[in-house]
């Protein structure tokens, strides 16, 4: 056999995927009009935080968690989706003239990305004079190193808004909280399920799990990024059409969890 | 210029990331021995990178001396490096190396000892975050508020002791509504990042191509 | 408790506390810890990865390995980052790493958050054995699906999806404060665990010497 | 002043500053560490499963231990650690220890030699306990030590071939055990011996594992596991049980304690909710 036994239906969802990814990506290639996407409020919330932190004449701090660099485990996407944001926050800092402080993950293969990312943004606005080197923050590994940086960082340079987006562990809570004390203003999400309790109760505005990928791709303002919401759509009810299948199938009497181990 | 620059990356990710595809896919020996390859050299990149973080760290420490060359900022500065260098040669002049005796007292005492505060900072946070959010204000606020409160009462001993009900309440909390709502959300984060993932193999990942 | 434990005690201490003020404001001895923090934790993770570099290229290379002389100077690569005009000659080593990431990431992600979780629903409804495993069973299910809806974004949540998608919150919202909840009993036996060293350990132990 | 204004009440409630909160729960939890109290603790079904399956055990039964201690996570197993010990050296039990972490071997050590002390229970190293190390056996590994331990432990921990250790000599395989005591820290670990122990060779098992994984552990109690340990709250159940008081009962009451500052102040914002909701309707 060519196919390895076991990964059937990975195979038949990854191929509904593909064509679906082939088939949407052409036509916002082609710039045919793409369904509406509901709104997000925490995006709009961004702007606004800006805003505020030049009101205030206080830094925009950036993270994408302690250990938000992860290029190549299973949260790679996590991690670009992060990137996605910074170059978006980047973007606006150039645009509105705010001080941008990124507090970098400890993985230092990420480090070129972030940081070419960053002047990326802020060339696009044509301010890469603005972009200064020594606002990229390292901390070493750990979570509590990173904590404790984040927190000294928002203390003695004071925090108006406080966006992270990312893949976080047990150092969000502390960030968050630190930043809501010193009266900083936080929107943030993260797709680990795990953690999302922290954002939804700490942050003024939420991404909640998923929500971080569409953000990236609606903040970018590109077809082609938008047009991955729609190809996930596609995932959705077909997850939604393999429950009822499944379902259907052990209500006739088939042995559906070996069916599905196929 | 710009093929190197630009195309030449993209193709040599799309050839990465279809090979490793191809190992989980296949049963042919071939690829299992391209993916055990793929995989250590992406250990010895990250490793051989390293150095980069200390010298971020050290420009950004640098800079904030600059701006602020007191006797007390000159100190924060030193300390960094101080430690650095304890660490460092501790690290790498016993017999042993990391596992010496030498650098395990410096790691347990300091390393790890302040690790395990993380866990203990958070229990504040997530204290006064509750104080803050859990309250009867939505019904969504409600939920929030009967799934945390039950749940950790569950898991304080004294309080089942005299409600012994709470133990199985608790429980069926944790293993039902937790399980599914959490179930649809990791789906869909899942999905989510199949379709990122897709789009960066095409070539198509704005964020990685304009960089 | 010999000298070096006694001194363990005493540096632990040392960091401890100075991580747990920050809980009362930024203050010198917090920041004292937190930059000497910052150099420990970097010499460690550049201590492991250079080890790693040793053993896995370097070593490998000396006995006929050549291979690994690519990941090697791909790695190096990343350093051309400090350089803005050979910046780019680090996409090199990001693309491989995002590339063998992302088929990672999609071999591990279609079967375990996305396959086994509709078998997981499915299965947990036909195995029920009683009554109340088969309402479990089904909630689980109808949890899953609303807070699935709740993340169609191309439709306005109107209607029955409106409905299902304001179920589906409710679900999340249980489901976050249960999180929430195992966490925060978890972080209580951490910071328990930390004021046990402090007490017991330094105050009586190193102090006292009442050990 | 505080009659004529009393929506200040609610808002003040409802705004107290957190440094109080944390105050209050750090003063809270100190006193318990400094004057145990040992405040009542439910004993619940699996932890008394968990004691029965080795009190039960007829004399001279063979119990072996996989043991993957973690040091970060020790605060929250010591408890059912130290008492299992005690429980095992006070009968007439053969137990053999085995580490698939490196840092199980470490703990154990520190617990047996420093706290324990079968010594004092009259037990013989290689005639009444063995310790045979660490291995990285995952689950194959624990597959592979069912059916020949010699294969994935040819020696102790020190070196001695395991043919001359007296206790060893007719103890080879699932057949010789009479219980396996399963300790993990990754939640899904608790199939492991499920899958290689209970369904190939109906072993009987029982499981130590974090608070966090306890839910996991639960939906095979009582048919495949006898009973589970989980977190330090079982811990202290199994003290109680058996009558070693040990490091749970601290932890028991700090927790107990803790979590009242936290619990007064939802009180007190949901307070200053109703309060300023109702007090605007006026």
């Amino acid at each position: 056999m060519i196919i390895r036994t076991g990964t059937y239906l990975d195979l038949i969802l990854l191929i509904v995927l593909v064509v679906a990814s082939w088939y949407y990506m052409n036509k916002a290639i082609r710039g045919e009009k793409l369904p509406m996407l509901r709104k997000i409020p925490a995006i709009d919330a961004i702007v606004e935080g800006v805003g505020r932190s030049i009101e205030q004449d206080r830094p925009v701090h950036y993270a994408m968690g302690a250990s938000g660099g992860q290029l190549y485990s299973t949260l790679v996407s996590m991690t670009l989706a992060g990137i996605a944001m910074l170059r978006y926050i980047a973007k606006l800092c150039a645009r509105y003239g705010a001080r941008l402080i990124v507090h970098m993950p400890y993985q230092a293969e990420s480090i070129p990305l972030i940081e070419a990312t960053a002047r990326e943004g802020y060339l696009e606005e044509g301010k890469p004079e603005m972009f200064r080197l020594e606002d990229l923050r390292y901390y070493g590994q750990g979570s509590l190193t990173w904590t404790q940086g984040v927190t000294s960082s928002f203390a003695q340079e004071g925090v108006g808004l406080n966006l992270e987006v990312g893949i976080f562990y047990s150092d969000c809570p502390i960030s968050l909280e630190m930043a809501k004390i010193m009266g900083g203003m936080n929107v943030g999400g993260t797709g680990r399920w795990i953690m999302v309790y922290a954002f939804a109760m700490m942050c003024d505005y939420v991404f909640l799990g998923e929500e971080i990928y569409a953000a990236g791709a609606i903040v970018s303002d590109n077809p082609l990024m938008l047009s991955g919401i729609v190809i996930e759509e596609v995932g959705k009810y077909f997850v939604f059409l393999l429950l009822a299948i499944g379902i259907v199938l052990a209500a006739i009497g088939l042995d559906v969890g070996t069916l599905l181990s196929m | 210029m710009s093929f190197a620059r630009r195309e030449l990356p993209t193709i040599l990710l799309t050839a990465c990331g279809v090979l490793m595809l191809l190992a989980f896919f296949t049963p042919f020996d071939a690829f299992q021995t391209v993916k055990g390859t793929l995989t250590t050299w992406t250990i010895v990149i990250s490793a051989t990178s390293t150095w980069l973080g200390f010298i971020y760290m050290g420009y950004a420490q640098y800079r904030m001396l600059q701006r602020n060359p007191t006797l007390a900022q000159k100190i924060y500065f030193i300390t960094p490096f101080a430690f650095f260098l304890l660490f460092f040669f501790v690290g790498v002049s016993f017999p042993g190396d990391l596992s010496s005796p030498q650098y395990n007292w410096l790691f347990q005492n300091i390393y790890r000892q302040v690790g395990a505060t993380i866990y203990a900072i958070m229990f504040f946070t997530l204290a006064s975050a509750a104080y803050r959010t859990f309250t009867v204000a939505s019904i969504e606020a409600i939920a929030l508020l009967t799934g945390g409160v039950i749940y950790m009462l569950r898991q304080i001993p004294l309080f089942p002791y005299f409600a012994p009900w709470l133990v199985p309440l608790g429980e069926w909390i944790l293993l039902v509504p937790n399980v599914g709502g959490g179930r649809g959300a990791v789906i869909c984060a899942a999905l989510a990042a199949l379709v990122v993932g897709l789009r960066t193999l095409w070539g198509r990942e704005i964020t990685l191509v304009e960089v | 408790m010999n000298f070096w434990e006694i001194l363990g005690a005493w540096v632990g201490a040392f960091f401890v506390i100075s991580v747990l003020t920050m809980l009362w404001k930024d203050n010198p001895y917090f920041r004292f810890g937190q930059q000497a923090i910052i150099g420990a934790t970097i010499a460690h993770y550049v201590l492991f990865n250079m080890k790693n570099v040793l053993n896995m290229a370097l070593i490998p290379i000396s006995k006929g390995n050549v291979i690994l002389v690519v990941p090697l100077i791909l790695g190096l690569l990343m350093y051309t980052r400090l350089s803005p005009d050979h910046a780019w000659f680090s996409k090199y080593p990001t693309s491989v790493l995002v590339g063998v990431g992302i088929g990672v990431m999609i071999a591990g992600t279609l079967r375990g958050q996305i396959i086994d979780q509709v078998k997981a629903t499915v299965v947990d409804i036909f195995t029920a054995g009683t009554t109340f495993d088969l309402m479990n069973g089904i909630i689980i299910a109808v949890g899953t699906v609303t807070a699935i809806t709740f993340w169609l974004f191309t439709r306005e949540h109107k209607g029955a999806l409106g409905a299902s998608a304001k179920i589906g919150r409710i679900f999340l919202m249980v489901s976050l404060g249960t999180n929430w909840a195992g966490e925060e009993v978890w972080y209580l036996t951490q910071i328990i665990g930390r004021l046990i060293f402090l007490i017991n350990v330094w105050i009586k132990g190193a102090i006292l010497g009442m050990a | 002043m505080v009659e004529k204004e009393p929506a200040n009440i609610w808002i003040k409630l409802g705004n107290i500053d957190y440094r109080w909160l944390y105050a209050l729960s750090f003063v809270l939890m100190v006193i318990p560490i400094l004057r145990p109290i040992g405040l009542p603790t439910l004993v619940s079904e699996p932890t008394k499963g968990y004691y029965n399956a080795i009190v039960s055990l007829p004399p001279g039964s063979v119990v072996a231990v996989s043991f993957q201690g973690s040091a970060a996570l020790l605060d929250e197993q010591e408890a059912q650690f130290i008492a299992t010990w005690k429980i095992l050296f006070e009968r007439d039990l053969k137990v053999i220890f085995y580490c698939p972490s490196s840092d199980g071997v470490i703990i154990l050590n520190e617990e047996l030699e420093k706290i324990v002390k079968p010594e004092k229970y009259g037990k013989v190293y290689g005639v009444d306990y063995v310790r045979l190390g660490y291995a990285p056996l995952g689950e194959t590994g624990e597959a592979a030590l069912a059916t020949n331990i010699r294969s994935v432990f040819p020696t102790d921990l020190y070196g001695t071939p395991l043919d001359e250790i007296p206790m060893m000599k007719d103890i080879n395989d699932h057949t010789d055990i009479d219980l396996l005591i399963f300790q993990h820290t990754a939640c899904t670990s608790v199939e492991w011996p499920i899958r290689q122990w209970v369904v190939p060779y109906g072993m009987k098992v029982i499981t130590m594992t974090l608070g966090c994984c306890g839910p996991m552990a639960a939906p095979y109690y009582p048919k495949q596991i006898l009973g589970f340990l989980a977190g330090s709250g079982m811990g202290t159940e199994l003290e109680v049980l058996s009558g070693h008081p040990g490091p749970g009962a601290v932890m028991s009451d700090a927790k107990n304690f803790g979590v009242l500052g936290l619990l007064v102040f939802l009180v007190f914002g949901n307070l200053s909710y109703l309060g300023k909701r109702f007090g605007r309707k006026e």
